[in-house]
């Protein structure tokens, strides 16, 4: 038993977090909210530069051969940093299951390399696909079997969400247009752990901004003579944020560890992790927003782009709720 | 005790709800925190004066038609169940009318209270500056007697359609020296009064709802003084109960958005889009908008006997903001990925109304600070 | 609308009060938990005596004729001072139920002068008898129908409870052994509605109580050089129970309110007034307790008394959930 | 990472799994909290101590198997799933004790160390005094020095098991013009000490668990000062340190509460008493209990590498204590109209459960005074 990451995955997360610091700030993030393509001028090719995007694709496809354990701390500093692309998606999702699948080598090697971006609709997922318009390639499900398709070939409506950045689309495809990646419902259900795992991963993150965003403010700002973090009702808030990252984040590493090793209660455990990561976020939200008071209630303050990030991703890849009867299944409770 | 409606309150409710029913507008406004909206939205506010309702509860002198407080209750519960369009003159009519009726002079009745119940003066409140939030006797924004005119200058926050609005309720200290509540005086500024900037500021739907207000140099007359010069903190203090108790948020609302959900919840089941894992919490969340109203009633009838409200409005606010975030945070769960969507296929925009619903228990005082109130002084509990 | 009691119904609750404070002072009530009845010697002849026992009963079987609404405001003051007899179910169900149905003449007159007890148990009040042992008539529910039986006739099997004042039983008998009362579904119906009402008016009683003493206890107990309750947790954790007691207590007049006039949604209405009166004494015996600190979790201290009553309360006649659900069926949302 | 058990750690699983499969005892005992029962879990401890069990992560040569902290994770969570009785000397053995090896002297290692993992010695822990409780530094129990002994007067209570414990471990004022937290001593002392009164006191399920302790005169010789005199508040934090961290309340009670939850629903649903609708709460419930023992076994994989638990140790205190009344609230939940029935037809006692949790919240520092921790010293929020 030894629950702990190695020096060099720290390392790496710590060099995400330097990139994103320097290419994904607030201000950034914000241009994502209002141009054309809601990505980030050059990001994409920087995360491809080190490794990130193509970190679970085989070293003979050009990635780096590594798992969801690697994975999971990268996530989590996406979600600090609300991170716009369909990172999780791509990297955590397409390119291991088209990897997994032996298929669609061309499309990997471009993906790995930042060439193209390769999003996904699952069923469980949600209703809508994220950066539908903006993605090269799309790996869709029917009928649970999973299928990649040209973007220029599927009919994509856009649809708002709260934040947007996150630009979703209603997708529609004909099989024709498409070419299938695997019909093991086994495939459908690895690729579907992977993306909860993922967007608990990014929720964690998330969580941990607004947390430290906050207090950061309530520690500042003072009223009645006396920083507004001195209240017991505000620490009581906070800490109650912390405790639910301080449970959720474990669970999210574990969830990593047991599908990097194919362990039995894989997608038990995914959820588990998915449910208390969207918990965690979701109070976060609701707290930071109550700390800060007014000016959290602004666009014009940074905070919205998490707030806003957190309720998405809360209800991505599976709401709380979906994933507690998930594992509620597994334990044969109902 | 009688729970039931009185001949007289059942008429009053056929008739507001015949009315609605012929004269709701047919096609959807615009935010009223857009400026095209805010026109839109002034335009209705006339069509209700024109008729009688747009503030049944008021002297008929001023546009009413003196209704009791059981019958404006239940002109809020058939307004929202119809649908029809926000108050954009609310802060106007239930915050500040009350503390006009109040405090004001016979001249700032007639001045005031019919323009507002036409909806010709839109009012807003700045009361928030940057440095002063929840501590609103920090306030720094001055006021100081030039003649028959005061001189403002200062800053206020927060200021919801201040953008727009014609007029501005205001705190400021008109006594340089004085701390705290001391010293400050409520002042009635109009909106294009020169030295008065205005700059329109996002909410977190992206509407330009809120402003923030320049005052430099801005000269009021003495006339919109509002009660007595330096009394500002008690007349802001009527204000603020208005805002807690009765006034602002009556049950109308959330039973409509109550109902909704119930709604939302059986056509998602009826459609297998949702399955009965939720009826708990919806069924908890219609239970308590529906006790938020037999507690107003109870409330009401006491009032209605000469009692009064002074504290347990905290009770009200806080019950009723945590509500609102309830029914909305329910719906969400409702639709699940369907509910970070904005203008999505489920008729009521569930998002919009979680992020306004969210607002409810930072405005009108905290509910952390309205907390605090109930427990010491409704329960008594020590202050330190 | 006229949401106020009289005063004749505020002074006769005065009243109650006042014998309560007299004759059912939590030492009365700490006999109960040890004797051998469960009963404070000579409350109920003083209950006879003031005419609360026969309330609800015609004036011409020596009651007072009243109805549901002068009814709470006792049950309140019962849960208050943590009656122990099975008062609601002699006064709110049986008394009522055998008048309505104009049968055992006699065991009413009894009743209402407190010469006997009469003790209730419906299928859906929960599975045990409360006083069986000690009752001299049962009414009992069997396929939805309502019985009599002597006490005699039927096979109690005592049931501890956390509460000892509330002395259960697992009740069986003979139908040859009893009366039918009615086989009205709505006297079936309507008994349970009067049930849950009373309990969810002792329920608010209970929580009120435990507030006050938790008031009290927090303003004068000193740590750290201030008074307890000067801490801002301690503040919202009081303000918080009473929320939920100035919510739920509305609910409970109107229920009763509804049941005294036959109204359309009577048990809907009920359902509402059990739920959070059940919601409100479990937050309040949480609360409590917490406030309290170790001395609120011994048998000496009188906390106990409305503890323990208040969590067999709020699932006796039906817990919140189950209340919740008969809302949820009567909105039809499920 | 390697969220595996070792070859090791699985060999020592099952070595102690076999152990209890064989010799767990066969009868039901009574409550620990009797004068009955006590005893009966006394000679329990001794049957785990000549096993070699009773103390697996101490050194051998003072009665332990020198196990690693995974390895007593392990065991703690086959301990409880077995259905193990509880442990008496649990406030010896997990609090004292590791205070005994960061503070004694070899004297006192050898004197106290081997009784109380043989169960010989029965510890219970008095550091509460009427007027101090949350607020322990401000307790008078005073400890004046005389030759070679010191001289207590004073008050403790709340002490579980205090009445018939053999040891009990106290912190006192030995500087008579002491303050707050100098001044205090770390004291062992006899539980038939002359001048030592003791009175059980009920516990909240009718148990004589607790015991006020009056000292009068009471004299105790220097020998049984844990730490230096005047120390007492730093030893006593490493005392706390561990009531809050890993050693009090290692996941495997948790566990196997949650899968006892999970088998009442199964059992109820089965059954038909019981539907699905809190499905939801069972299955929050049991993720939880597992959330906290991978959250444990990454602290322990911490403190395995040479890290340190400090003020963490609130957030599992919090975590623990607040799992455990939710366990048993959703097993009364489920158990509905039957979940105030003490000894009732559903084999464990759940209200009796939840009545010890709620406990939790309380002891071993309030919840509140936990969070306060956790923002003050692990977020770094102002404390005034």
């Amino acid at each position: 038993m030894d629950f702990s990451f190695t020096d060099d995955q720290l390392q790496f997360r710590d060099a995400v977090r330097t990139l994103l610091d320097d290419r994904c700030p607030p201000a950034a993030v914000r241009s994502a909210w209002t141009n054309e393509t809601g990505r980030i001028e050059g990001l994409w090719a920087r995360l491809a530069d080190m490794g990130v995007l193509g970190l679970m694709a085989p070293e003979e496809r050009g990635g780096l051969g590594m798992g969801e354990v690697d994975l999971v701390l990268l996530l989590e500093e996406a979600g600090r940093a609300a991170v716009p692309d369909p990172l999780l998606e791509h990297t955590a999702v397409a390119i291991p299951t088209l990897s997994d699948a032996g298929v669609c080598a061309d499309v990997v090697d471009a993906a790995v390399s930042g060439a193209v971006t390769v999003t996904v609709g699952l069923a469980d997922a949600g209703p809508y696909v994220l950066g539908a318009e903006q993605a090269d390639h799309l790996l869709l499900e029917r009928h649970a079997s999973l299928h990649l398709v040209d973007a220029a070939a599927a009919t994509i409506t856009p649809v708002s969400s709260v934040d947007d950045s996150r630009r979703l689309g209603r997708v529609e495809f004909a099989l024709d247009d498409a070419q299938l990646v695997s019909d093991d419902p086994r495939a459908r259900s690895l690729a579907f752990d992977r993306g909860a795992l993922g967007a608990a991963a990014q929720c964690v993150g998330v969580a941990q901004q607004l947390l430290d965003v906050t207090v950061a403010y309530v520690a500042e700002r003072h009223q009645f003579g006396r920083p507004v973090g001195a209240n017991q009702a505000v620490k009581h808030h906070l800490a109650n944020v912390a405790l639910a990252i301080e449970f959720a984040r474990p669970m999210v590493y574990e969830a990593a560890w047991c599908i990097a090793t194919g362990a039995e209660h894989r997608s038990r455990e995914v959820s588990v992790a998915k449910a208390m990561a969207s918990d965690a976020v979701d109070l976060a939200c609701r707290r930071a927003l109550q700390c800060h008071g007014a000016i959290g209630y602004t666009i014009e303050y940074d905070l919205q782009l998490w707030l806003k990030r957190g309720w998405a991703l809360a209800a991505a890849w599976g709401d709380s709720r979906r994933h507690r009867r998930r594992v509620a299944a597994a334990l044969q409770l109902a | 005790m009688d729970l039931t409606f009185s001949a007289g309150e059942l008429a009053f409710r056929d008739e507001i709800r015949a009315w609605l029913a012929s004269n709701l507008p047919t096609e959807a406004m615009a935010s009223m925190d857009t400026p095209a909206g805010f026109e839109q939205h002034r335009a209705w506010e006339r069509v209700l004066f024109d008729a009688g309702w747009s503030v049944p509860s008021w002297p008929r002198l001023f546009g009413g038609r003196e209704c009791s407080l059981v019958e404006w209750l239940i002109f809020e519960e058939e307004y929202y169940a119809s649908g029809a369009p926000g108050r954009v003159n609310t802060n106007g009519i239930t915050l500040l009318g009350p503390t006009l009726f109040a405090f004001g002079t016979d001249e700032q009745h007639e001045r005031f209270l019919p323009a507002m119940a036409s909806g010709d003066e839109i009012w807003a409140q700045a009361w928030s500056e940057p440095d002063s939030g929840s501590d609103l006797a920090s306030l720094s924004t001055t006021a100081v007697r030039d003649g028959d005119h005061f001189v403002v200058n200062g800053q206020k926050t927060w200021c919801s359609r201040g953008a727009w609005a014609d007029w501005i309720f205001c705190i400021v200290r008109t006594d340089p020296g004085s701390e705290r509540h001391a010293g400050l005086s409520y002042l009635l500024v109009p909106g294009d009064a020169a030295g008065l900037t205005r700059r329109p500021v996002g909410r977190l739907d992206g509407e330009p709802a809120f402003a923030e207000l320049f005052f430099d140099d801005c000269r009021v007359h003495e006339s919109n003084l509002l009660g007595g010069e330096g009394d500002g903190w008690s007349v802001a203090m009527a204000t603020a109960s208005s805002e807690r108790g009765l006034n602002l948020r009556a049950p109308g609302r959330f039973l409509a958005a109550a109902d909704r959900l119930a709604a939302l919840q059986r056509r998602l089941a009826a459609s297998g889009a949702a399955d009965d894992e939720l009826t708990d919490q919806v069924a908890s969340a219609w239970m308590k908008a529906h006790a938020y109203r037999w507690q107003t009633y109870q409330v009401a009838s006491r009032l209605q006997a000469g009692g009064t409200i002074g504290s347990e409005a905290s009770f009200m606010k806080v019950f009723w903001s945590e509500l609102d975030v309830e029914l909305h945070a329910t719906a969400l769960r409702l639709l699940g990925g369907d509910g970070e969507v904005v203008d999505g296929p489920h008729g009521r925009d569930w998002m919009s109304g979680y992020l306004f619903a969210l607002a409810g228990p930072i405005y009108a005082g905290t509910n952390e600070i309205q907390r605090n109130i109930i427990a010491e002084r409704v329960l008594g509990l020590p202050r330190k």
